[in-house]
């Protein structure tokens, strides 16, 4: 591997209370590649994917962004140096519409301020707005959901609210994009939709991407190089191949065999 | 929200796409509503006008706490306590320094805007009951200060200083009727400012923390920042209207309500007209200041019927009137008379297919 | 300071503290059971204490249609705050379910609002203060402490009498709550509702019994303070005191809730204490004080739980 | 509910024409005689014969009626002030109910010599009245205050009218809100013809309208409590009926001071220490102004600063109390009232503190809400002094007050709502009756107005410059400015009375 390394986490260690939820854990995320994430429930998957974006603070060691040390960034300005996710359990603005949620996603790129705002026509709020809405009217248009633009999300079906929970991580213009369990939930043709999306978005746009997902047979197929978490400690990590025939995985996945294989 | 629209009904740019004014009807509605609240004087009575007055700085308020409860979520039950403040700070500035209400009012919404931004601080680590208790809070020290700092200024132990009448280059709003036109132009200006933060970027964000506050600070979001704003914002709109209310009573001070009470109206107004909705507040307010009429006048109604019990009827009615209907709002129609209009609106666009 | 105040205050603080949090811990139970806080508490203690005083005779002045004495016109005012708990579960807050956090408040709000006016309708709105009491104002015990004013501390025997019943009633609660299968109940609803809901607990039921839990602690609490003052519509703002007290507690701790009554009790008779004038006349907002501070530094509150948030 | 009460007033009205005609041909008779003892008064007299202290002013009536006659009956000339040895006619119940609904049903006024020179039947003369029958603060005020107003202009309508002319009240319902206040009077104030005179009742009332009215010129008969809104300017059209508090105060340190030497608490020294218990508002710090605090200077009476006490039943005045105690205060003056002068005085018992002060307060502080407050134990409150307002309902010396014992009696109010508040709106409007038919006399009837108005109140002496409202009763003028220091005794029967124990007495005048 001679990619740079985009992501780097280093010993990280957390618990909550008593229970560790991630023990001494350490890998690399290599630019422009998709790493994913896997495990059985509970092995520390999203408090992983927590810690990178700032959300839990690791008890121990460190994760850089591009050299820079993130460990203790705000969320906040996580999303701003370019580390974008979406969420296990879908997190949108039920609320707000299609649109206002990837528009609400675009905040970081926009420059105006609160006065700006309340004037909207002096100032340049408005023509800020105009281009942004073009931005985000690409990212309808890629993600197929321009019939539901201004349907407010709450009341969508679950595979159409993954997909605007895509967009609304698209829509951050990130390097890094932290994707969890994207697919749960769905029937075939969206999976297909839905991994079709994401490896279009690592090629057009040589994205970086992680991955957590449950599907073994999806991940193999798209993932440049998985790890492997289990009870919060780091078991395997390697490209598909390996993983498949890593003694420890099968272990872990005691039972779950012949997922893994298929 | 589902916008239905008419077949054939396209916009050709995002301008228009994202107007607010899309339709000539929205024009003349605006309009007609505009020119009978500024005609008041002359085909309603002085009751009326006073009405209006009292409707617009109400609404005013209540546009406020739109933005920080309906938007953001964060519940408020201070609005009254910094109505104070920015009543206190536009009479001490056109009594002290001659200023014109020009100045006057939106120097008093920013004083008020940074009070809200003391009281705001704790939402920064609580939020939910916890953050209602620290504007709860608010709503006791606030009107506590007024009466114990500065007295020689803020009145001390009267609770109270008077307010001059506001000025404007050489007309001087000496009575209701010219006081009306201060109104509805203050309340043309927050209406304007409100609907504008709703449709930018201040409104979205605001809309992701109540949604979903975790999300929207892993999507770039800076929670204490936005929520800050609400709060400065929401107190910028009490200060407007706590300033307009002390010029039109001409005096300010904790013996002239600014309570809990009257919080716990706004709230209700808020719900009543429709949460998280422009509309909310004018439809929120003109109602419950309506029903407090038509409680009155049911009140005094059945006083006459029963008049051995006319102390106790007519001091509970009115309670009763808001409590009961409050109620009933919030398990019959939870997301306000705005949504009923949008239902409304929706089915006379569908018809005849609209049942 | 003025210190030779301190020892009456601190006493006077920690008796009136007694009643605090008792209602505090109304508010709590609600809270732990159902997520609801109840801002309407203060109405059900006015509503218990007027049920109580009309049982007893009213205002003795032979319009009275029962004249019992104060225990049974008590247990009646319990029957009373009983069924009315679970009409309010029922009808006000069992349709609510699954609302936002706003909508639950304001709706405890209207509940208050509608109790103070059938209140007022029912029983007028002039204050009734011809309260059954078993001690007058000025009975006292004399407690012997150098060092305080005159010598002596000096306890009021009505409000050792309510401090002593707030105490056993919240004793009770918790042996109820610890001890009990129906507690056990109640304490797991509390954890979580969906779970509770799935090992086969009825948990609109649990929600009913909260509150009509709740609706008892509030009418003793009501009846321990119009024996000291009277019945009342005023006696409704006592829980603006709870408040604070409720909340530098922990939402969720009945032993925080007794603590931050008795803190709130002592914060307020210790601040007039003070020998800065402005000092003491800030009892009022004294407790609202405090609880801005501890919010800031400890925002679940003395005995919370800090809770994990996930994503 | 108008009518049916209007129709009451009516029928004891003519009942007592009645029956007076009936007394008068058919010599009073006497059931028993009574020789004054050491400690009796007439209440408690009355109370033993009828069971109703009230109906003292009927053996009054019986004495006074039998010494025209008859030398060896006493001649009572002020119902407070009996001596021992007097002989006392005491009617048989019958009579003394007669009596009792003739002294009533006299004429409203005391002032014979105001008769009008013109007559204007079918003219119409409309008062506007604003107050809150709602809302918090009619918990605590009372409806006295409106009823008081109502019933009176009942009464002068029933007695012909200020001039032939037929009163009209307009009421409106402002629940003490300052907004709902304005709005009321931007009515009234637009009606035409342009009002004369409004009631209000509130200093929120009387805050938001003080600039209003003077530029109106329309005179605000003001029960409100804010001195501020009279004083500034002066000389404006609001005339306040109510007390003054800072006035209050300081007569009562005044008096304290005068009599210090027999009042004073066992052991404590000639120096007078005052300590005020007080709300945190406009009326609880309304008695310890910069000018009441100068005139406790002026006269060697130290006063501490003001102990806050929260407007709440559970408020508890320990702290307060000690305090005060603590730094010497010998005098404790409560500017509260209801539950919270009630607490104080069973706290202050509670403490043992009771001997080592002298416990007083402003008027309000020292009436039936607060016994009310005590309940049964509300024999605590023996030797409470309290500063009372100009008129009160055992001045029955006082046709007013006779007049408005009898509409009150006829309201059927509750009797909670006996107190100083219905008294003085009822007097009140009785005094804007004299100055309205001295105005028309003067200017016209169609030139009433406030100006006009105003002007015959002045000439008439009913306001003071100050912008005081001053009553003219019979034994001269009474105005808020004239106080009487009382104090809560028990009566035989335990029940706890206001006793005078000064006679009318000027106030220090301490108005800014």
């Amino acid at each position: 591997m001679t990619r740079p390394v985009h992501l780097s986490v280093k010993n990280v260690s957390l618990s909550f209370g008593g229970t560790k939820a991630l023990h001494n854990v350490s890998f690399d995320v290599y630019q422009g590649e998709i790493l994913a994430i896997i495990g059985p429930n509970g092995a520390g998957k999203t408090s992983m994917l927590n810690c990178m974006t700032g959300f839990y603070r690791p008890d121990e060691g460190s994760i850089t962004f591009d050299g820079h040390e993130i460990t203790t960034t705000p969320p906040s300005k996580i999303a701003g140096l370019g580390i974008a996710r979406t969420f296990q359990n879908i997190a949108l603005y039920t609320g707000l519409s299609t649109l206002d949620n990837i528009m609400a996603a675009r905040h970081i790129h926009f420059k105006y301020g609160m006065w700006q705002s309340m004037l909207y026509w002096v100032g340049g709020a408005l023509k800020e707005e105009i281009r942004h809405r073009q931005r985000v009217e690409e990212i309808i248009s890629f993600l197929e959901i321009e019939h539901i633009r201004k349907a407010t999300v709450g009341a969508l079906p679950h595979g159409l609210r993954k997909r605007v929970e895509l967009g609304r991580a698209l829509a951050l213009e990130s390097r890094v994009l932290l994707l969890d369990e994207p697919m749960t939930g769905m029937n075939l043709e969206e999976k297909e939709d839905m991994a079709r999306f994401v490896l279009d978005i690592h090629e057009r746009q040589n994205m970086t991407i992680l991955l957590i997902e449950h599907d073994m047979g999806l991940v193999m197929d798209i993932a440049d190089r998985i790890v492997v978490l289990d009870f919060g400690v780091k078991i395997a990590e390697g490209t598909p191949d390996e993983i498949k025939n890593n003694p420890e995985v099968i272990r872990a996945y005691l039972g779950q065999e012949h997922e893994i294989l298929n | 929200m589902a916008v239905l629209r008419p077949s054939g009904d396209f916009d050709v740019s995002y301008r228009q796409d994202m107007a607010l004014i899309r339709y000539p009807w929205h024009w003349v509605l605006i309009l007609a509503t505009i020119l009978v609240a500024a005609t008041a004087p002359l085909w309603g009575n002085a009751y009326v006008v006073t009405t209006i007055n009292q409707i617009a700085y109400t609404v005013i308020a209540v546009q406020g706490l739109n933005i920080l409860t309906g938007y953001t979520g964060q519940i408020s039950l201070g609005q009254a306590a910094f109505m104070l403040v920015g009543g206190y700070a536009s009479a001490l500035l056109a009594t002290y320094w001659g200023a014109p209400i020009w100045l006057s009012l939106p120097l008093a919404a920013l004083i008020t805007g940074l009070v809200g931004l003391i009281f705001g601080l704790p939402s920064l680590r609580v939020k939910g009951f916890y953050l209602a208790m620290a504007t709860l809070a608010a709503q006791f020290i606030i009107p506590w200060l007024t009466r114990h700092t500065f007295k020689d200024y803020l009145g001390g132990s009267d609770g109270q200083i008077s307010v001059p009448m506001p000025t404007l280059g050489p007309i001087v709003f000496d009575s209701a009727e010219k006081f009306l036109y201060l109104s509805l132009v203050a309340l043309l200006i927050t209406t304007v400012i409100a609907f504008n933060i709703s449709r930018t970027r201040l409104g979205r964000a605001f809309v992701a923390i109540r949604d979903n506050d975790l999300a929207a600070e892993l999507l770039g979001v800076n929670l204490l920042g936005y929520k800050l704003r609400a709060f400065f914002i929401a107190a910028l709109f009490a200060g407007i209207a706590g300033a307009l209310r002390a010029h039109s009573e001409r005096s300010i001070g904790t013996e002239l309500g600014y309570n809990l009470n009257e919080s716990i109206l706004f709230l209700g107004m808020l719900i009543i007209g429709g949460l998280g909705t422009n509309l909310g507040p004018f439809l929120g307010g003109v109602t419950v200041i309506i029903l407090d009429d038509v409680a009155l006048q049911f009140g005094q109604f059945v006083a006459a019927l029963f008049p051995a019990y006319s102390s106790n009827v007519l001091t509970s009615f009115r309670p009763i009137f808001f409590g009961l209907v409050l109620m009933l709002f919030l398990i019959f129609e939870p997301r306000g008379l705005a949504y009923r209009w949008t239902l409304i609106k929706a089915a006379w666009r569908l018809r005849p297919f609209s049942r | 300071m003025n210190w030779v105040l301190v020892p009456q205050q601190i006493a006077t603080g920690i008796l009136n503290g007694g009643i605090i949090a008792l209602i505090s811990l109304g508010v709590v139970l609600i809270f732990k059971s159902s997520e609801i806080f109840n801002f309407a508490h203060g109405h059900l203690l006015m509503l218990g204490a007027y049920v109580t005083w009309w049982f007893a005779g009213g205002n003795q002045d032979g319009t009275e249609v029962f004249n019992l004495p104060l225990i049974p016109a008590f247990l009646i005012a319990v029957l009373v705050a009983i069924v009315v708990g679970l009409l309010i579960e029922r009808f006000a807050l069992r349709p609510m379910t699954g609302q936002p956090l706003l909508s639950i408040v304001l709706m405890t709000l209207g509940l208050a609002l509608f109790i103070e006016g059938v209140v007022s309708l029912v029983f007028g709105v002039q204050p009734s203060a011809v309260f059954p009491s078993p001690f007058s104002p000025s009975a006292v015990f004399r407690v012997p402490f150098p060092g305080a004013m005159g010598g002596f501390i000096i306890l009021k025997k009505t409000l050792v009498l309510s401090f002593g019943a707030a105490m056993l009633a919240s004793i009770a609660f918790a042996l109820f709550f610890n001890f009990t299968k129906t507690g056990l109940a109640m304490r797991a609803t509390s954890e979580d509702h969906e779970l509770a809901r799935s090992v086969g607990l009825n948990v609109p039921r649990i929600f009913g019994l909260s509150w009509a839990i709740a609706g008892v602690i509030a009418t003793v609490g009501g009846i321990l303070l119009a024996m000291l003052t009277g019945a009342s519509l005023n006696l409704s703002t006592v829980v603006l005191v709870a408040f604070p007290a409720i909340l530098l507690g922990g939402l969720d701790s009945f032993l925080g809730a007794i603590v931050g009554g008795i803190t709130v009790g002592l914060v307020q008779a210790l601040v007039q204490a003070s020998s800065n004038i402005e000092v003491r006349n800030s009892a009022e907002i004294a407790p609202y004080v405090v609880l801005l501070i501890v919010l800031v530094i400890r925002p679940e509150g003395l005995f919370g739980q800090k809770r994990i948030e996930r994503i | 509910m108008k009518k049916a009460i209007s129709m009451l007033v009516l029928m004891s009205l003519l009942l007592g024409m009645v029956s007076a005609s009936f007394a008068q041909q058919n010599d009073v008779t006497c059931e028993s005689e009574v020789v004054v003892q050491v400690n009796d008064w007439l209440s408690k007299i009355a109370d033993k014969f009828y069971g109703d202290p009230l109906a003292f002013p009927a053996i009054a009536a019986a004495t006074n009626a039998k010494a025209a006659a008859d030398d060896s009956f006493a001649t009572i000339e002020n119902v407070n002030i009996i001596e021992p040895g007097w002989k006392l006619c005491v009617p048989g119940a019958a009579d003394a109910q007669t009596l009792l609904d003739s002294s009533a049903a006299g004429v409203l006024t005391q002032s014979a010599d105001i008769s009008c020179d013109s007559s204007n039947v079918g003219k119409k003369i409309v008062l506007y009245q604003q107050a809150g029958i709602t809302g918090p603060l009619a918990a605590i005020t009372g409806p006295g205050l409106i009823n008081g107003t109502q019933d009176a202009i009942k009464a002068i309508n029933d007695a012909g009218g200020i001039c032939g002319a037929t009163v009209e009240v307009v009421f409106n319902d402002t629940a003490y809100v300052a907004e709902q206040e304005l709005a009321v009077y931007e009515v009234s104030r637009n009606s035409d013809p342009r009002p004369f005179v409004i009631l209000t009742y509130g200093s929120g009332a009387t805050v938001v309208l003080k600039d209003r009215v003077n530029e109106d010129k329309i005179v605000n008969i003001a029960s409100g409590l804010n001195g501020p809104a009279v004083y500034n300017p002066p000389n404006g059209y609001t005339i306040l009926t109510a007390p003054i508090y800072s006035d209050q105060f300081s007569g009562f340190i005044k008096w304290a001071k005068d009599n210090w030497a027999s009042i004073k608490p066992e052991g404590a020294g000639d120096e007078i220490v005052v300590g005020v218990i007080g709300w945190d508002n406009a009326f609880g710090t309304g008695a310890t102004t910069d000018e009441a605090l100068a005139y406790a200077e002026s006269i060697g009476v130290t006063v501490l600063p003001l102990e806050v006490v929260a407007l709440s039943p559970t408020a508890d005045p320990t702290g307060p109390i000690q305090n005060l105690v603590a730094q010497g205060a010998n005098v404790i003056y409560n500017q509260s009232l209801a539950f919270t002068p009630a607490t104080v005085i069973a706290t202050t018992r509670a403490l043992g503190l009771w001997d080592q002060v002298v416990m007083g307060g402003v008027n309000w502080s020292m009436d039936n809400s607060m016994l009310g407050s005590l309940g049964e134990n509300a024999a605590l409150a023996e030797g409470y002094y309290g500063v009372f307002p100009y008129l009160y309902w055992d001045d029955t010396d006082q046709p007013a007050v006779r007049a408005a014992q009898a509409a009150f009696d006829a309201g059927g109010y509750p009797p909670a709502d006996h107190g100083v508040g219905y008294l003085l709106s009822y007097a009140s409007v009785d005094a804007i009756r004299q100055a309205a038919i001295h105005a028309i006399n003067r200017d016209g009837f169609d030139n009433l107005s406030g100006e006009t108005f105003l002007s015959a109140m002045e000439d008439l002496g009913i306001v003071s410059a100050g912008g005081l409202f001053e009553f003219n009763v019979k034994d001269g003028n009474r105005a808020p400015s004239r106080t009487q220091i009382r104090q809560v005794q028990l009566n035989d029967a335990g029940v706890p009375t206001f006793v005078a124990v000064t006679d009318w007495f000027d106030l220090p005048d301490t108005r800014p």
